[in-house]
């Protein structure tokens, strides 16, 4: 019962015009390369994405919108895209503005069968409209709901057969949040290592998570803003 | 000095020995250079990433190691990576000592209105809304007045705001302010500014704190 | 074979290959032995251990690894160790295929009561009422009669509730019972029981399915 | 700025008579013992504890209840002691018993900043008694409180000066959750490490929780069901 996937085409097809997708990354750091170009040769439409950020007009999530895939976009900041601006301000693209935390405590929740929590994050600003507010010792907050989003497009840095994951450094951001959050979960690797390689103490998402492993080839890995000090 | 050094010169003032804290993107990055050496401060990233280091050198470039604002960084001894969720459990839950930030509009009730200005596009609130509700203590830093020289310190924020009476420390390039029980109270005066130039300079009504007299 | 070889045996047919199940504490652990060697099945323990291996050899034991029985236990290949809030994630979050529980009395609405009894100490649900609500599936074993030969498989609990129309298929050791929009439909009947001495010991009200008949 | 302390007396001085205290462990697996020794000791009363279990009669949280520390106890499984039986039964002892996802989930929610949340968990039982029912998709959930303790006592297998904490296999449990859930969160360690000796990545829990570290030395750990199998 191996969950290793040699070609992402096949269990793409599972992905139907008007399916939702949670995607990890921030910026384009972490962000699952391969399932997004491979979801962009599909083609599929009438996509609801909740991810952090929507990638650069060439790359990442803008490579969906640059193919007007996406019909509603669920993100806390995306300030580094013009083909976003033109589909936003055209009326093409739905938007939902999210704090960051409130996000990952949403997709969170979500995954952890949590329907809805409090938070004060939002309260007194324009996203605690239309939502309910409730004291709790005297301060006020309110309820968001949790997120579970048909599938989740995961990258990790090692995985093994079974799908447990390790991510490195801050590529790790949202991505082990989203895989909790899909009702199927594909995952894309850097490394697949063999069955019981990974130390259990040290795996980040267990593979209960997850139902299918991809070892991509080559990562382009981005850098959106390269910022270096002289060598000593 | 110019307004922008004496305000990163006054809020780095603000960060204690031992202390968590989390610099908003922009300007309050710049702050960074300036804490003590011997300070054992730990810098959070909300992407996921406690101990933010320098700038890497160009040998140490690592795309999957980045701050907030998407820059690469290194990470400093003692630093720990975690996932979004966890980041903001961090803010949310109290366990940041400071957060200072970035500000657009700061209202005499302490409101904070720092992320977006109607009819510009939309770039979104990131972790903004979360750190203003979350972190132990809110310093704001900004400009006392904008480019046309009206007071950005106002009665109330005219533009949407990030947080409703969020804001302990205000500091511009004028004056620093404190909002307690009292209300907004001015605390310092930066250095060559008169209080008559101040109040001229600001549209929210403070109160003098009697060291300043 | 007795009630309890029966049951264990009828339970284990419910474990598919790639599963990830939880197994109670008490009767249901012994299912583990039951698992076809061919199978690739991740046992959970809500302490804290996705895969469970065999007991330890005594040279293994570690005091560091233990089940939610808190037993001595080893960890499989590609298990993974994680904390409490996270395991019930897992758990609530659905991502738990099975979960065979014993039980005190089922209803036929689906009620299970297996965590206490009244005049009697308190031990507490432990993890009972979340994996009742959370795992995909619920398998109930447990003896069709108690020691006085009353049914435990009642027209609705007399204990208290662990959950309400939680139960997906109820194992005894006369019959086999899915609960299904209809209600709770008699889908099998262990060996040596005839339909009329399983109505006889059953207080609960109960649809044959035409396999059965 | 180290967080290493070389005694727990003095730490403890802080908790005083009436104080809340979450603490680690599932049974006698991860538990902090020199803390709860050294609070046997102290001899501090009145306290509320949160804790999945409550110890066995002579040793874990057993050894407080024996010298009638507790005033109340929020478990979830408190099966395996005999003092506990008495105390409760004689009314001298208070006890909130919650089902185990719930109180660690409210443990996570309280160190998280969320005040409340929904769950499924005990619809229809006694657990959901005077408790707010709310709908979300047709289904009814209940609301629990977040959790937040005066202090946190959490065992940990290594830590460094900051207090960045690794655990060991299951003796992870409740102890991460709960070291967030602490206004002040007190560690004691098998082995405390150097500065950056800690892989970043592998850092169970970031230290940012921490207020104190305290290496025990020689550790007990006390198994309570041996099971074994043949040798080969």
């Amino acid at each position: 019962m191996s969950k290793i996937i040699t070609s992402l085409d096949e269990v793409l097809e599972q992905v139907q015009d008007g399916a939702s997708i949670a995607v990890g990354g921030f910026g384009l750091c972490g962000i699952p390369e391969k399932l997004i170009i491979a979801l962009q040769e599909k083609g599929t439409k009438e996509l609801t994405v909740y991810s952090n950020n929507c990638g650069v007009d060439d790359w990442g999530l803008g490579l969906l919108l640059q193919n007007k895939q996406i019909k509603k976009m669920v993100a806390s900041y995306v300030g580094e895209n013009k083909t976003f601006e033109k589909q936003f301000l055209s009326g093409e693209l739905e938007v939902e503005l999210v704090p960051q935390g409130t996000l990952a405590e949403r997709l969170r929740a979500g995954g952890a069968g949590i329907p809805g929590f409090y938070t004060a994050t939002g309260v007194g600003t324009e996203v605690a409209k239309g939502k309910e507010h409730k004291e709790f010792d005297g301060k006020t907050y309110i309820l968001e709901r949790g997120i579970v989003a048909d599938f989740a497009f995961v990258k990790a840095w090692k995985a093994d057969p079974f799908g447990n994951l390790v991510f490195r450094k801050t590529a790790r951001n949202f991505n082990p949040t989203v895989a909790t959050a899909g009702k199927i979960t594909i995952v894309e690797v850097e490394e697949l290592v063999g069955a019981g390689e990974l130390d259990p103490d040290e795996i980040h998402t267990p593979g209960v998570y997850v139902q299918h492993v991809y070892e991509g080839k080559t990562y382009e890995k981005r850098i959106e803003r390269l910022t270096t000090r002289k060598e000593a | 000095m110019s307004g922008r050094e004496k305000i990163l010169n006054r809020a780095v003032k603000e960060i204690k020995d031992g202390m968590c804290v989390n610099l908003g993107i922009g300007m309050p990055t710049l702050i960074a250079d300036r804490i003590p050496e011997e300070f054992d401060v730990m810098l959070q990233s909300e992407n996921g990433l406690l101990g933010i280091g320098s700038y890497p050198k160009e040998s140490e470039v690592d795309a999957d190691l980045i701050n907030a604002g998407k820059e690469t960084v290194t990470a400093k001894r003692n630093a720990s990576y975690f996932d979004s969720a966890e980041s903001f459990s961090m803010i949310r839950g109290g366990h940041i000592d400071l957060a200072i930030l970035g500000g657009m509009e700061v209202s005499e009730t302490g409101d904070l209105a720092n992320w977006m200005i109607p009819g510009k596009m939309v770039k979104g609130m990131g972790g903004a809304m979360d750190l203003v509700q979350g972190a132990k203590r809110i310093v704001v830093i900004m400009d006392h007045r904008n480019k046309y020289g009206e007071s950005k310190v106002k009665k109330s924020c005219e533009l949407p705001l990030t947080g409703e009476g969020v804001v302990h420390v205000l500091i511009t390039d004028m004056a620093v302010f404190e909002f307690t029980e009292k209300g907004m109270e001015l605390v310092e005066l930066q250095e060559g500014v008169t209080l008559e130039e101040l109040k001229e300079a600001t549209a929210a009504s403070f109160i003098v704190r009697e060291s300043v007299k």
